[in-house]
C-alpha cells in the first residue's frame, strides 16, 4: 500500500475543498487553521453564528465559555441552540452542534462566565479570542487578558438592529511598546456610565442583525489566522484598525460603513507604557470591572 | 451693518447611530447650517457643534445621555470624516464647510 | 380559569420577546410573521442560515425546495446540516434543524428541484420567496413564477468573498403594469454567456461570506412580512431598488456597498406590457431556460 | 500648437467587483486620467472609457469576458456613480471629472 504523502488527510480535501480553492487559501491556510486554536467568549446570538462557521472552517481546536443556560427567549436569534436544549449550558449545547457540523475539530466547554480568576487560565491555551459577549465588564476583562497574554481579539457588539465589529491587538503588540494594533481600551478608555447601557432584554434585537455581527466575527478572525505571523514591518508601526458600523433598520435596507479608529494609545491602562496591569493583578482582584463600569455586571448579564 | 462674513455658514452633516438617533428625533442624518465663527469670532469647533446641537436639535430632554459635564458622554465615539476624532484633535477640530460628523452609541450586546 | 385573552400565546411571547420589543415590531409584527409563509429555494450555504433566521423569528410555515443530498464538501459553509446526515436530502436535513430550533413553525420539505412544471403548484402556497439557489437558470425560473404568482422575492448570491442581494417585485405590481418593483429580468435582461460562469465547486467560496448573505436574507424577507401591505401610493411607482455588494477578501476588511438599480422595464420578457409569458407557458416548456441560459444547467446545478 | 483643451484630462475611478478584478491585475480600484474629449473633439463617454480599459488597462487577454461585440458582456452591471447605467444613459453618459465607474460581475453562486 502506497504511504499518504498529502499534508492533509483525503477526508480534509473533501470537507474543505471549496475554502482551499479560494485565492490565497490554499493547503497551507487548511494548514494553518487546524494548528489554530480559537477561544468564544459567549455562546449566544454573536457566538452561535461565529462558532458554526468557525468549526466548519478546520479550526483546530475550539473552546467555549459561557456560564448561562438555553431559555426558550434565546432562540429567535441563538440558531446553534435548540428546544430539546433548553436548560442545558450554553457551551455545551452549542458544542453539541459544532460536533456533529464537524467531528474533526477538538472543542472544550467551559460552563462558567469569565472571570478575573479563570481568564489566565482559559485564554492561555488559545491563539485567538472572540468577544462575543454582550457587557463592557466582560468586554474589558476580556481584552485586558488578551494584553496580558498577546492574543489577537476578534470583538462584535449588536444591539436592536444595529452591530458593531472591530478586531484588536493585531498584529498583536507587546505592553509598554508602541508597536501593534490598539487594545479595547485604547479605542474606548472609559465605560459608558450604567445608566446609559441598554441590554438586549430590555432594548430587544433583531436576529439577523446579531447574526450578521457573528458570521462576519467568524470571518475577521479565519482572515487574521490565515495571516499568522506573515505582517510586514510598516503594517505593525501605528495600526490604526477599522471599526465597522451595520445598521438594518426595519423600514429600510443594510447598511455598512467603514470607520478609522485610533492607534495604541502611549498612556493606555492596560497595553500603555507605564501600565501597571499584569497577571497577577488581575487574579488578586485589584482591576475590579464591575466597579469601574460602574456597579452593574455580573449576575444581570445576559448574552445576547 | 452685518458683514458677509458673519452671515456665512457652514454646511455639515451630521450623522447619528448606535441608538443616539431616538435622542434625535429617530433621525439618523440631518444636514445642518452653523455659522462660521463662534461669538468671539474664532472658527467653529466640533466642540461649538455639540453644543449646537444640544440647544438647536436635540428635542429630548435627557441631555445627559449625550453630553456629561460639557464633553461627549464616555461610550460616545465622534467621527470626522470617517476617522476617530482623536485624529483629528478631538473637539478642537475646525469644522470645514461639507464635513460628515458622526455620532455613534458604542454596544455592547451580544 | 380565565381565559387566555392576548393574541400571543404565552410560549410565543416568552420566545420572540427580545423580537417583539423592537421599536416598529411589536405584537402586531409577530402575528404578521406568523401569518406568513415563506418559500426556500435551495438548502445550502445561502439557504441554511436564511431558514436557521427565519424559523428562529417565527414565521408561520416555512417550505425548503432542494433535490440534492447533504455532502461533506457541503457543511465547512452549511452550517444547518450535519456530518450524521450526509447523505439524507438537504431540505429534510434542513428541516431537522430548524424543527428542533422552533417547532412552532409549520415545515414542508420538496425533494426536488424547483421546475418550470412544478413551479407553479409549490410557489402558489407561499406569501414570498428566498431565491437561495446557484445558477442563472433557476435564478430566471425563480423571478418569473413570482412575477406571474405576485410574491415579492428575496434574491442573494455569493462566490468566493463575495455576494450580492436584492430585494425583487417588492412591492408586487402584476404583469403589464408599471407598478410595483423590478424583476429578475428587469435588472439582469440577459442571462451571462454559460463561459463566463464560474460555480462555487469552481471557484471556490468562503463559509462566512456566503453565510453573510444568507442572515442579510432573512432580514430583508422579515421587513418586507413586517411592511406587509402597507405600502404607500408613492412608494409603488418608479420603484428602483437597491443592491447590495458585499465584499469580504482574504487580505482586508469587510465592505459592503449599496447602488441604486433601474426600476420596472416596459418591454421585459416577464413583467412588460406584451409580456406573452403565462402559467400554461410555463408549464408547457415553451420558455426554456436552459438553452436560454446557454445550454449549462440542470443536473449540473449544485445549491453552495 | 496643442490647445489647453486638448491637454486636458478627466480623472476618473474605476472599480471592478464579483471577480472582474481578476481580468484587471486583481486590483479593485483604479484611478485613471482619460482625455476630455475623443479624436472627433466631442466629450469622452463610457463607450470610450470601455475601449480605454481594454486598450490601456487590462492586462488579461480574455478580453471576451469583459466585451462582446464591443458591447459590455452580460452579465456585467455597469454603475455611474452608485447608479445602474441604464438611469443614466447607458454607455452614452458623458464622463464627468472624478466620477466613479463601477463594473460588477453579477453573481450566481449560492
Ligand atoms: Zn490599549
Ligand atoms: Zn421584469
Amino acid at each position: 500500500e502506497t504511504p499518504w504523502r498529502w499534508p492533509l488527510k483525503a477526508e480534509e480535501y473533501d470537507r474543505y475543498g471549496r475554502q482551499i480553492i479560494l485565492p490565497g487559501f490554499g493547503t497551507d491556510g487548511q494548514l494553518r487553521l487546524r494548528a489554530s486554536r480559537v477561544l468564544l467568549v459567549g455562546a449566544g446570538g454573536l457566538g452561535c453564528p461565529a462558532a458554526a462557521y468557525l468549526a466548519g472552517a478546520g479550526i483546530g481546536r475550539i473552546g467555549i465559555v459561557d456560564g448561562d443556560v438555553v431559555e426558550a427567549s434565546n432562540l429567535h436569534r441563538q440558531i446553534a441552540h435548540s428546544t430539546s436544549r433548553v436548560g442545558v449550558f450554553k457551551a455545551e449545547s452549542l458544542i453539541a452542534h459544532l460536533r456533529d457540523l464537524n467531528p474533526l475539530v477538538q472543542y472544550t466547554a467551559y460552563t462558567t462566565h469569565l472571570t478575573p480568576q479563570n481568564a489566565e487560565e482559559i485564554v492561555s491555551q488559545y491563539d485567538l479570542v472572540l468577544d462575543c459577549t454582550d457587557h463592557p465588564t466582560s468586554r474589558y476583562l476580556i481584552s485586558d487578558t488578551c494584553v496580558l497574554l498577546e492574543k489577537p481579539l476578534v470583538s462584535a457588539s449588536a444591539l436592536r438592529t444595529d452591530g458593531q465589529l472591530i478586531v484588536l491587538n493585531a498584529p498583536v503588540g507587546s505592553q509598554g511598546s508602541m508597536k501593534g494594533g490598539p487594545c479595547y481600551r485604547c479605542v474606548f478608555p472609559v465605560p459608558p456610565p450604567a445608566e446609559s447601557l441598554t441590554s438586549c432584554g430590555e432594548g430587544g434585537v433583531l436576529g439577523p442583525a446579531v447574526g450578521t455581527m457573528g458570521v462576519l466575527q467568524a470571518g475577521e478572525a479565519i482572515k487574521v489566522l490565515l495571516k499568522g505571523k506573515g505582517w510586514l514591518e510598516s503594517e505593525v508601526e501605528d495600526v490604526r484598525p477599522s471599526l465597522m458600523l451595520f445598521s438594518s433598520p426595519l423600514l429600510g435596507g443594510v447598511s455598512m460603513r467603514t470607520v478609522r479608529m485610533r492607534g495604541r494609545r502611549k498612556d493606555c491602562f492596560a497595553c500603555g507604557e507605564g501600565s501597571k496591569l499584569s497577571l497577577a493583578s488581575l487574579k488578586d482582584g485589584s482591576t475590579d470591572y464591575v466597579a469601574f463600569c460602574g456597579g452593574k455586571g455580573g449576575a444581570t448579564v445576559n448574552v445576547l | 451693518m452685518v458683514t458677509a462674513t458673519e452671515n456665512a455658514q457652514l454646511r455639515v452633516v451630521v450623522e447619528f447611530s448606535g441608538g443616539l438617533e431616538m435622542l434625535f428625533s429617530d433621525q439618523k442624518r440631518h444636514v445642518i447650517s452653523i455659522p462660521t465663527t463662534d461669538e468671539n469670532g474664532k472658527p467653529v469647533t466640533v466642540a461649538y457643534l455639540i453644543e449646537y446641537l444640544c440647544k438647536n436639535v436635540m428635542k429630548d430632554s435627557r441631555k445627559e445621555l449625550f453630553v456629561l459635564d460639557s464633553q461627549i458622554r464616555p461610550g460616545i465615539l465622534v467621527l470626522i470624516n470617517d476617522a476617530d476624532w482623536e485624529l483629528e484633535g478631538e473637539e478642537k477640530y475646525a469644522i470645514q464647510n461639507g464635513d460628515n460628523i458622526l455620532f455613534v452609541s458604542t454596544l455592547h450586546g451580544g
